[in-house]
């Protein structure tokens, strides 16, 4: 057991997984000598070498592309995208190529690769460098998504990506980088679609993501001050999905309330609260209430950015509104 | 630069395209038919690119194609009986209907895939190349595409990104002279699309006379063994025509008549099955080559009839590794 | 009074703005000279000029960002993308600069600009040329986002883009092309953010769009021949969005069916449904339920595409089951 | 080509550097005191080129900026106050603390924009240019970006865009050798990233000394009367070399020291000021402009530091014209 930066922990489980498998290869920009903007791929090149880690150009086409073509071929590649803000220039290969090509050829291609990307608010970067873009990955069939808040689920999850034999997106959260958990020693490997219940209560149910997990979890400490004891679900993927924890919990609590960075339009939230309301509606014993972003753009200015990502006092006034 | 290709090679490349013309004359009465669904896009015209590099290409190297990806699957000798039925949307299809005409993919025949995005995989094959240069597998990805593709951002970074990590494909520009309904020349800054960008990637421009076989097998041969040799990628301006219109709904009538006839007169198999016989290769041979493609035709088309309508299952088949669709427990 | 095509009722509905404004110009592939591949742009060269009706390269990002740009300068383009499956080369453009410029600038830039696109499938052209994807345009802030599904509304509300100050985009739905509908004579122009109820009935709610609108009317009247009244709401714009009038209709009915063509997760139906889950919770009588096209790409073949698009007969199954 | 810009552009180009210069040590001040939130791009060593082409500029004309914008905002006569507290993030910011130093914009000043997605500005420049050839309005769209830009799609398909149409457009890539920590050389097929691709678009390659005012204003004024000719756009490649690191938080280690030191010899600044006294002009004069540079840039952090923090009514507003963010009745 050792204590691990989430930073540290992305190049610690793709250290685990380069060293067990020689077809695990990583390309992006600057993840190589410079070791990533964010420092999390630091001293790969060093193990693996520059046939193994590749900076590229400032092309996410061709990255990604070349990724896609890699692993139709027989490698696993861990591509980067920089900033998940990024992947808008590069969506093509991602959401009609990527994401497509076992369906449309019956079967015939593998995709083994997972995208890494930093995702997510609260750096003072402005609008095109913060964005929470989990649910453009959650809307398009064919990719899995996984998120994760710990530094154990980072390593643990990362390596299960680099095995799963089906493209994966990873988003990693920026401002958890600097976060420490304890890590176990040894190999580990995780399970993509298994929610971990990290409180339990039995007044409500509080799904969350990444960042706003610490955040929901403070939330629920504040609750707890005043008699509302929460349930805090992690829902570490989006794709696969764990519904049956989720609805396994609104059933004991009979009220949800999710709490998502993503902006307040076609979030993650709302496919969660949908499944809720026709699969579980009556167990509800009130409306279900989303915790989001409000539907702007994020603001630059620490002010204003901390008034727009959902806060635990926020959280907290929310789930009181829910319970009525 | 290199010797003209031998009678073997000759032989099947006009054996190649002589399935591809008649393949995509019966899919073209199908589809007038009612049987071909959706859309498709014919290389009527076009057929010697395909041909020769499918001559010139070992059975381990890979092919790239777009939506106008018929004769790139021809070429790569998979079986025309699937690949009708795909056009015809049956379950017998090559990919049991969900691909259609569009997407024809057959991995085990390494033709890796038609894409319909413009653009899209040019990238993609610089990742096999990729691949193959890490396994030192000695195969080259070989990546088909048109004159309006070379005015998309893909094809800019797919380019640079070869050259810089030399890697082992070889793109090929099939300059048809047109887009959709727009001619390339109206709005490309440069007279050449292709060629005259292979110097922004550190290569040589290479240009060829798509509608001569022999021409464009020389080419391929350099760049492939070019590619094999590590020395990177090469990019290829194969200058051709298609006989019809962009896609099964277009009569192609934006096109002057004249330009139409002059280029009809330069029928690739045409002018190929004269040379041949010039060249003293029998007619009964080639007689009988034409046979056997019109033979291979029939029975396609009535293997892809008889095939049934894609059963329901497979909707939801497909997604993910495991062979379905589900994104939750 | 005229019937008119919903592809001659593009045409119209730009002649009409173009004839008002000179600083309207239309720039895409294969409009003017061709007169678009959907032939929904016929006569428009003729009538305005290559100035104005401008053929590009296959260059999306290079259209958009040009439309972008002019619009910031005075002009007020209407730009074309072929199949709305390819926003996705050029999502930045619009999901990162058209979207937040006038945010990030704290107003100063006016960006009033219609991007036009052929969404949707049911024309058996595979999984790159047939998807719904209003629902990528409504989780972006700062997108207004438009879906006809009749030729009177088409002019109308292409009008009302035209002549909005900010970004629109204006999905038409392909297999709707050859429909046809009386236009009235004279200026046309109506507004964003309006729904119109199709029909009205006591027992549910059933919200659609586009293509499922006269789907959804099909099944209505199949359930009317069981006894089952349903109200058909044609939302007609995601952004803005007419939250009262679905409300409304929910109250009444205390039951809600959304129909949509967006893939499972995270598609407007999933908004709409979490709107009402939160405010009109006490109203249901019922669990909501979501019909959609399940999560997978669309296949070619007519047989597998019909199964995957909601039909009349699974909106209606659909409606029963969530009437209990 | 051009004769030497006259005395007044001489002056005025000093004045903009050491305006720029001033600033930007200041704002690395405040950085390191916590004031500056969010990253910062600066242009330290750089300045010549912004400088150049703000006197060759029209005020009609228009700039598109990177997040490296501080110079190119400054260069045309944006105050400074609001421009620092928005690096403060403060309520009187140039854009009210909602963009921050990545997207500097004052569309009063012509100032277009400043764009955080590498290539992204290219094509909304072309855009900008198409407005100016349609109304005739006589006004140019300069874009200003990286090396490492020119290996991004958009940069390809802005580019020929802008070509096909004879837009009057100034693309200026300074080529400052780095990417953020890799260098350029090692990505690119070609050793000049720009000026080795003009020809994929008709385009003169245009290579200049980036650390030269002078020769920096020659070719912006021959590009821009180019533009406003109608004779389309161009594609200038100035080579310089940035002081510091990529952004706040790079410290530039990665770099050669012999190399840093070889680029510090060549201060764009020093050498200029140096040159302006050896030919004539009087030290006073120079040293009043470094004197009022100074003051304004004091004024500035004054009056920004004064600055609220943004409102929190802000936080909604701005999503839409009419003001506010409401997407639902
Ligand atoms: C990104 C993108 N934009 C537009 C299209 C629509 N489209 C399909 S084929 C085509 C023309 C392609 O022309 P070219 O590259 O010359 O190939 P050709 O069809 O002539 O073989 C266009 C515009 C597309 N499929 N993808
Ligand atoms: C599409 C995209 N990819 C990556 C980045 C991250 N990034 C920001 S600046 C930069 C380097 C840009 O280099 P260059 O164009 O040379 O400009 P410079 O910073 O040297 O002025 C990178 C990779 C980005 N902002 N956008
Ligand atoms: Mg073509
Ligand atoms: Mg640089």
């Amino acid at each position: 057991m050792a204590e691990l930066t989430y930073r540290d922990a992305v190049a610690r489980g793709i250290a685990q997984e380069m060293t067990r498998d020689e077809s695990v290869i990583m390309l992006g920009e600057d993840i190589a000598g410079a070791g990533g903007v964010f420092k999390t791929t630091v001293g790969l090149l060093d193990q693996f070498g520059p046939r193994r880690v590749r900076d590229t150009p400032i092309s996410e086409q061709a990255i990604l592309g070349a990724a896609m073509g890699a692993a139709m071929t027989g490698l696993r590649p861990i591509a980067e995208v920089m900033f998940s803000d990024f992947f808008a220039v590069c969506w093509d290969i991602v959401a009609n190529q990527i994401a497509k090509a076992r369906y449309m050829t019956a079967g015939q291609v593998d995709l083994p690769l997972v995208i890494r990307s930093a995702n997510g608010g609260g750096s003072r970067f402005g609008a095109q460098h913060s964005q929470s873009v989990e649910n453009w990955a959650m809307s398009i069939p064919g990719l899995k998504v996984v998120a994760p808040s710990t530094p154990e689920d980072v390593v643990a999850l990362l390596a299960a990506a680099v095995r799963d034999p089906d493209p994966v997106l990873f988003f990693e959260h920026k401002s958890l980088y600097a976060s420490k958990g304890e890590v176990p020693d040894g190999e580990l490997v995780g399970e993509l679609g298994q929610a971990a219940v990290r409180l339990q209560g039995n007044d409500v149910t509080i799904v969350a993501l990444a960042a706003m997990v610490p955040r929901a979890l403070e939330a629920a400490s504040q609750l707890a001050g005043r008699g509302v004891h929460a349930t805090v679900i992690d829902l570490r993927s989006l794709v696969p999905l764990d519904v049956t924890t989720v609805a396994e919990s609104v059933t004991a609590t009979g009220h949800l309330v999710t709490v998502e960075e993503n902006p307040r339009l076609c979030g993650w939230g709302a496919e969660v609260v949908s499944i809720v309301a026709e699969e579980c509606f009556y167990d509800l014993d009130g409306p279900i209430v989303r915790v989001t972003t409000p539907h702007v753009p994020l603001p630059s200015a620490d002010a204003l950015e901390d008034l727009a990502m959902p806060s635990a006092e926020r959280i907290v006034a929310e789930v009181l509104r829910a319970l009525g | 630069m290199t010797e003209p290709p031998d009678i073997d090679q000759r032989l099947t490349m006009f054996e190649l395209m002589t399935d591809m013309r008649l393949f995509e004359k019966r899919a073209y009465d199908l589809f007038l038919q009612g049987l071909v669904k959706g859309t498709s896009h014919l290389s009527l015209g076009q057929e010697a690119i395909a041909a020769a590099f499918g001559a010139a290409m070992s059975e381990n190297d890979w092919t790239f194609a777009t939506y106008r990806g018929h004769a790139h699957t021809l070429a790569r000798r998979v079986p025309m009986g699937p690949v009708m039925a795909e056009l015809l949307g049956r379950d017998n299809g090559l990919m049991r209907g969900k691909g259609g005409s569009m997407h024809l993919t057959s991995v085990p025949h390494h033709m890796m895939g038609s894409y319909a995005i413009v653009g899209a995989h040019l990238p993609i094959a610089v990742g096999a190349a990729l691949s193959a240069s890490y396994r030192s597998s000695g195969q080259v990805a070989v990546c088909f595409f048109g004159d309006g593709t070379t005015n998309i951002g893909a094809f800019h970074e797919a380019l640079n990104l070869a050259a810089v990590w030399q890697l082992p494909v070889v793109f090929v520009c099939e300059n048809n002279l047109y887009m959709e309904y727009t001619a390339i020349g109206s709005v490309t800054a440069v007279a050449r699309p292709a060629a005259d960008r292979a110097g922004s990637y550190g290569l040589e421009p290479v240009v060829v006379d798509g509608n001569d076989a022999d021409a464009v097998y020389a080419v391929a041969v350099a760049a492939m063994s070019r590619a094999r040799a590590g020395d990177g990628p090469s990019l290829i301006e194969a200058v051709t025509y298609r006989h019809g219109g962009h896609s099964r709904a277009d009569p192609g009538k934006y096109r002057p008549d004249d330009e139409v006839a002059a280029w009809l007169e330069r029928d690739p198999i045409v002018s190929y099955r004269a040379r041949l016989i010039a060249e003293g290769v029998d007619v009964a041979l080639i007689e009988q080559i034409e046979a056997e493609a019109k033979a291979a035709v029939d029975a396609a088309v009535a293997e892809a009839t008889a095939g049934a309508e894609p059963s329901a299952d497979l909707l939801e088949m497909h997604v993910f590794a495991d062979g379905g669709s589900s994104w939750r427990n």
